[in-house]
């Protein structure tokens, strides 16, 4: 079982554009990679998690500008639809060539609805560029804001950055106090869709990123598709990234090898005892 | 078969004594006459019957020719109730609201044999009937061979009889011919076998004709005209008839001694068993599949 | 044994028989397939002859074919309509119902008759109700990009090496248990909520609310909200959701898969 | 006495119908009977009591090819009843996705009739699905004409195929500069390939015009100069969207409206004795067969004054621009002009378009009941009209007259004097669509006439 997917190579990086890191959940691969995309007109928009009427809710929207995709950066860590804004993009939008990113889930959408696209019409050939970044679990919005409310103590306004690592829950907020939730603890709150979840590094994304395996401030780049070798080729022939090898890198590609396993193997036992979840009677298994 | 005219304590020709019911009556206004004698004793404090429609307009107009459930809980919404246009009134509609809005705790109700089912049913799986089982205390059938979609009628009297909806006196179907009388007199027979695939397909699968289920059950075959063939069924519906004759609301006669009789009731009635049981057959070759048969069959 | 390959040498110029029969729809399906502009010549030139198709071709009586493509519902009063779909399926070996009418029902699941001319007509059933259905291709309207590469895997099924049939077997089998599924021909918002959000299986990427052709699913808090006023019982929303059927073997060849299709088709 | 001639089904057209036809001892029709046999969706009642939302949605699927003609009117009526004014810019929006839809069914018919007309100078027919020349470029050009018009509805409309942008009240979104901009250079693109493909269709439909003789299975059939003349009257409400019961200028009166039904237009039983098995492909239908078309149609007979009335693209050119030709070859010259229209109305309509401007109005208010409204759109096939009622927000009355409705009678006149032989080109004039016009059933017409049987 080949937990990472299949990868033309892996690298651990950090963009280069100062505006970027400022507000970067890591290394800032996402936002610099898009933004070199749209500028290069491989892609002429985005679908991405922008922000919404609440706090710290996600809403996805069409990015066609730098100064758009740079409202788009941090993690959430709750519910963002992406792909339900992925054919709009394609109509009042007008695009022809569309990026999106996306956890691992969406992108196994997206690539459905490129191979079985039943209501995506003119959409299979108009997506340009596939991002995926790396996910454990999402919670719920209602979720997240009673870990951070309730367990953390904060309130949702005043959060600046979350991150979820090294078993831990943090909350940093604006006025720079840092609470640490032990894992265990937000366990229960995921969303149970996570729990039947078999990709931990969005496997069959163009490019997939995140910070497991790279040093603070450095995300851990997989480049898998064609497409994603020859856009990320052009962006480190332009300057985008600074890299390091990855296994010259602590703590390198066996924590995220780990992560995945423990993901994948936790998953896999749940979509085996949903199949006798019931007396002789089975919960509907999606996969084939 | 099973037995094709259902169980029952008695049968017997009738005719109500009833001079203002009879005018207006279909047949022998036993219906009417059973009812309205029901509401003035209490046995009942309020019926669903199928009156003319006033909430559904048809071309601009209220049609008296379509009908609509309502629940008559006086003699004259009774007689307003009296002819039969052969087309969908959906009388079950308004069972349990006779007991909510309307208050009435001891329901009459008159319909056509499926809708006979439909109130059975409702007292024996009162899935969505809460209150309704007890509430039902006169259950009056009525003969059926057929109904149409009110649509089929306005086709069959305007295209096929040549007539306008407006000026139609009376609607009958009996002995092969779907008859139209107007009020300037004339009568137009038009044969069923053109009229037959106008009718309401649901009809296809009934194995019912003379309203088996019903506490009492009435209907013009058989009978001389302007008589109806009477059947009580049940212990309610032969209470109810003895305590009405003895008010003299009827004249009977038995059965045996008038033409056609009891064989031309059970004539259609097994004829239209037939017919149905064949369709309902059918429609396991209508593709390779079948398509689902509703009748559980032990 | 490769069958993820990208390139299409060895596809042996064979051609089959396809029919587009209109039963009870409204000719969007057919419409759609023509939406493959340019790649329709390319079917027809190198892989299909298209024998039987009323709104098409000439031909009047329905001839022995590989592939019949159904769109519409059929109605069971009408005995034309239930004796051709009968017909349909004993001529051809390969059945697929187009669209959201003959996959279940779509908006013909709102009819009740009582209209002129023929105020029995009243009842419409999708057409796996009455034949059984190789394979479904739903949603209202279908997509050209849906129903061409349906059709390439169906050519591959019949024609193809035996990598192409593995291949052509794997991308279909999903939608061939959907044609054969208790929910198949009954799909509409509620299958999404019954067969996915009911099950757990739901992550709210949002696919269902894309895919919708009459805009009637929001995501309300990373969840899909129906209105199940608006839903016409197309299907497109419980077969686009990731989570009503996914293959992970053939997901992670998207990139042969998607170029395999390109290269069939130049 | 003359004979009786069934061709069932007939093809290359929307739908499902046959002809019946009465034909004198040298095959020239005498009474022609052009009937549907689709069956009856019965639509108009299935959307009584349904939300007013969702109707619109419902009735463009009456059908595939015109389903923004249907959306349209349905939610323009929609609005007329419950007196609701749309942002001019969903305006804007909304007759933009009406020409894109015309200018993909004017392509759409050239399909469906080329194969019956000549390469100009040759007695060669044009086979669209030959990979020769030149019939491969004609095809890859009304192809890419259709592409073109598809994309445009796709941006605006929000889906080719059943438009998900419009609803009551104006349309979800407005589209973006950007994709104003791919609009305008779609639309671009077609004004010279729509101008050579209407110059080739002029030109072969005036070589099939001057023709004397066209092949039908094996044998020279003559070809009338009077092919598909009728005497009939035309509808057109307007030259190119349409119109509404608030329309200051009314351009046709709905009283005058009488619709009857099949059984007091149509022959009544007859019994097929003529049969001929060369009819391509697959022959007529096999004598001795008892057909009874006033029985079996399924589709109504909207009468305007009492007579049946053409509407379609020659009666919007006849009415609102003077065209005079009659006949089949008349209405398909009238089609093939109409597709320069359509191109230069979306290219104005661009240039109006505010990308910022609003194109939903609020509040919608739910509908009294009272007003009987109904509003036409005008595309290819003809006048399109929607009656309806709304309360509370739901529909309570709902009709539809059709273009191939009101075109099944006028039609039926217009083949008699041809020989049997070219029924079907004459029906293909006027490019039908037999599953809308299956949809038709008389909402108040209290006025109804009880005609006498028109023709015996």
């Amino acid at each position: 079982m080949n937990v990472l997917g299949k990868y033309k190579s892996v690298v651990s990086a950090r963009s280069t554009d100062k505006e970027i890191l400022k507000a970067s959940q890591d290394g800032g691969i996402v936002t610099s990679l898009f933004a070199y995309a749209l500028e290069q007109g491989i892609i002429d928009g985005a679908v991405l998690a922008g922000p919404s009427s609440r706090p710290w809710q996600p809403q996805p929207f069409v990015a066609t500008t730098r100064a758009e995709l740079l409202k788009a950066r941090g993690t959430k860590y709750n519910i963002c639809p992406q792909i339900s804004m992925l054919k709009e993009a394609t109509r009042s939008y007008g695009l022809d060539k569309v990026g999106i990113v996306g956890v691992p889930c969406q992108i196994q959408a997206t690539r459905k609805a490129q191979l079985y696209p039943i209501g995506m019409r003119d959409v299979p050939d108009k997506i340009a560029l596939v991002v995926g970044i790396y996910c454990m679990e999402v919670f719920p919005y209602k979720g997240m804001q009673l870990i951070v409310e309730d367990h953390a103590g904060q309130k949702l306004q005043s959060v600046k950055k979350m991150e979820i690592g090294k078993g831990k829950f943090t909350v940093i907020t604006e006025r720079g106090n840092v609470t640490q939730l032990p894992l265990k603890v937000t366990h229960k709150y995921e969303q149970p869709g996570c729990h039947v979840c078999l990709d931990y590094v969005a496997n069959t994304a163009d490019v997939s990123t995140g910070s497991v395996g790279s040093p603070d401030g450095w995300s851990t780049v997989f480049v898998r598709s064609r497409i994603g070798e020859d856009v990320w080729g052009k962006a480190m022939a332009a300057g985008c990234f600074e890299t390091k090898p990855i296994d010259q890198v602590k703590p390198g590609l066996e924590m995220v090898t780990k992560l995945a396993t423990e993901k994948i193997t936790k998953n896999q036992k749940t979509v085996d005892e949903r199949a006798h979840f019931g007396v002789g009677k089975a919960l509907r298994n999606p996969y084939i | 078969m099973a037995a094709p005219l259902g169980q029952y304590k008695m049968v017997l020709f009738a005719r109500t004594t009833d001079k203002e019911i009879l005018r207006g009556a279909q047949n022998g206004g036993i219906v009417t006459a059973l009812l309205s004698y029901a509401l003035d004793t209490g046995i009942i404090d309020g019926a669903v019957v199928a009156a003319p429609s006033r909430s559904k307009p048809w071309r601009g107009k209220f049609d008296p020719w379509r009908s609509e459930p309502i629940v008559a809980m006086t003699r004259d919404q009774l007689l307003s109730a009296r002819k039969t246009g052969y087309n969908i009134s959906p009388n079950v509609m308004m069972i349990k609201e006779a007991t909510r809005s309307y208050g009435l705790d001891r329901v009459g109700i008159v319909g056509v044999p499926c809708q006979i089912q439909g109130v059975r049913k409702a007292q024996l799986y009162p899935i969505g009937m809460r209150g309704v089982p007890d509430k039902i205390a006169l259950v009056i059938g009525i003969y059926c061979m057929e109904v149409f979609p009110y649509q089929s009628i306005v086709q069959i009297v305007e295209d096929h009889g040549g007539v306008k909806m407006e000026s139609v006196e009376k609607i009958e179907i009996g002995k092969g011919n779907f008859t139209v009388v107007t009020e300037r007199g004339r009568t137009i027979q038009i044969p069923l076998n053109e009229t037959r695939d106008l009718e309401q397909p649901g009809c296809h699968v009934c194995l019912d004709y003379a309203a088996t289920l019903a506490d009492i059950s009435t209907g013009s075959a058989g009978s001389p005209a302007g008589w109806s063939t009477v059947f009580i069924r049940t212990k309610i519906g032969d209470e109810v008839w003895k305590r009405a004759m003895q008010a003299g609301l009827f004249e009977t006669k038995p059965i045996g001694q008038v033409e056609p009789g009891l064989g031309a009731v059970e004539k259609l009635a097994v004829e239209k068993i037939t017919r149905n049981k064949k369709t309902l057959e059918d429609r396991d070759f209508i593709g390779t599949k079948g398509l689902r048969n509703p009748y559980i069959t032990t | 044994m490769e069958i993820f390959t990208e390139h299409v040498n060895g596809i042996m110029i064979h051609k089959i028989t396809i029919g587009h029969i209109h039963e009870s729809g409204c000719t969007g399906c057919l419409a759609a397939l023509m939406d493959n502009y340019q790649g329709i010549f390319t079917i027809l030139d190198k892989y299909a002859d298209l024998v039987y198709g009323l709104t098409l071709v000439d031909v009047r009586k329905i001839p022995k074919m590989d592939v019949a493509l159904i769109e519409g519902s059929v109605c069971i009063q009408d005995k034309l309509a239930t004796d051709e779909v009968r017909e349909v399926r004993d001529k051809s070996s390969v059945v697929i119902a187009i669209g959201g009418c003959a996959c279940s029902g779509n908006i013909t699941r709102f009819d009740r008759g009582g209209q002129q001319n023929q105020p029995q007509h009243e009842s419409f059933v999708p057409v796996s109700d009455l034949i059984d259905v190789d394979i479904f291709v739903p949603a209202c309207a279908p997509t050209p990009e849906a129903l061409r590469n349906v059709c390439v895997m169906t050519y591959l099924l019949l024609r193809g090496n035996d990598e192409q049939k593995a291949l052509a077997g794997m991308y279909l089998k999903p939608l061939m248990d959907l044609a054969r599924s208790p929910y198949g021909s009954k799909a509409s918002f509620n299958t999404l909520m019954q067969e996915v959000i009911n099950l757990g299986l739901c992550m709210g990427c949002g696919s269902c609310a894309a895919a919708c052709p009459v805009r009637a699913i929001t995501m309300e808090y990373g969840k899909p909200q129906g209105l199940r006023d608006l839903c016409v019982n197309c299907g497109a929303c419980f077969s686009q959701c990731p989570r009503s059927f996914f293959d992970h073997e053939l997901m992670e060849h998207h990139e042969q898969i998607m170029g395999m299709l390109k290269a069939v088709m130049q | 006495m003359g004979k009786v001639v069934e061709i069932s089904p007939t093809t290359r057209h929307e739908g499902r119908s046959k002809l019946v036809l009465q034909v004198d001892d040298e095959g020239i029709i005498t009474v022609g009977n052009w009937i549907s046999v689709t069956p009856v969706r019965g639509l108009e009642k299935a959307v009584l009591g349904k939300p007013m939302e969702q109707v619109p949605k419902l009735l463009s699927r009456v059908c595939g090819i015109c389903p923004v003609a249907h959306a349209l009117a349905a939610v323009e009526a929609i609005e007329t009843s419950i007196g609701v004014e749309i942002p001019a810019d969903a305006h804007t929006l909304r007759v933009i996705l009406h020409c894109a839809n015309r200018l993909n069914n004017h392509a759409l018919s050239n399909i469906f009739t080329l194969p019956d007309l000549y390469i100009p100078g040759t007695d060669r027919k044009i086979n669209l699905f030959s990979p020769e020349e030149p019939m491969r470029s004609i095809a890859r050009r009304i192809q890419r004409i259709r592409e073109i018009a598809q994309g445009i509805t796709e941006i605006a409309g929000g889906e080719a195929i059943h438009p998900t942008n419009t609803r009551i009240g104006g349309m979800y979104y407005n589209i973006t500069s950007r994709a104003k901009q791919k609009l305008t250079d779609l639309a671009k693109e077609a004004v010279d390939i729509v101008k050579t493909q209407m110059d080739f269709m002029i030109a072969v439909l005036r070589n099939f015009q001057r023709r004397d003789w066209t092949e039908i299975g094996g044998r020279q059939i003559p070809i009338p100069r009077n092919l598909g003349y009728h005497s009939e009257g035309y509808l057109a409400t307007d030259s190119l969207y349409g119109t509404s019961s608030r329309t200051s200028v009314q351009s046709w009166d709905p009283d005058h409206l009488r619709e009857i039904r099949p059984w007091n237009f149509y022959m009544g039983e007859v019994t097929i004795d003529l049969e001929d098995s060369t009819y391509p492909i697959g022959g007529t239908t096999a004598a001795g067969t008892v057909v009874h078309p006033k029985r079996e149609a399924t589709n109504a007979i909207p009468l305007y004054n009492g007579r049946p009335v053409e509407v379609g693209p020659r009666a919007r050119m006849a009415l609102y621009q003077g065209f005079n030709e009659k006949g089949t070859i008349g209405q398909q010259v009238a089609r093939q002009m109409e597709y320069m229209t359509d191109v230069h109305e979306i290219l104005n309509r661009l240039d109006t378009l505010n990308t910022s401007g609003k194109v939903l109005t609020d509040p919608i208010p739910p509908g009294d009941g009272k007003t009987l409204a109904w509003a036409t759109t005008e595309p290819a096939r003809g006048t399109n009209v929607h009656f309806v009622r709304v309360r509370e927000g739901k529909v309570a009355d709902y009709s539809m007259i059709v273009p191939t409705t009101w075109n099944f009678p006028v039609c039926s006149k217009a083949l008699s004097g041809a020989p049997w032989q070219l029924a079907e080109v004459i029906i293909r004039g006027y490019d039908p669509c037999v599953s809308c016009a299956t949809h038709m059933i008389v909402l108040d017409p209290d006025k109804n006439v009880v005609a006498q049987n028109l023709i015996r």
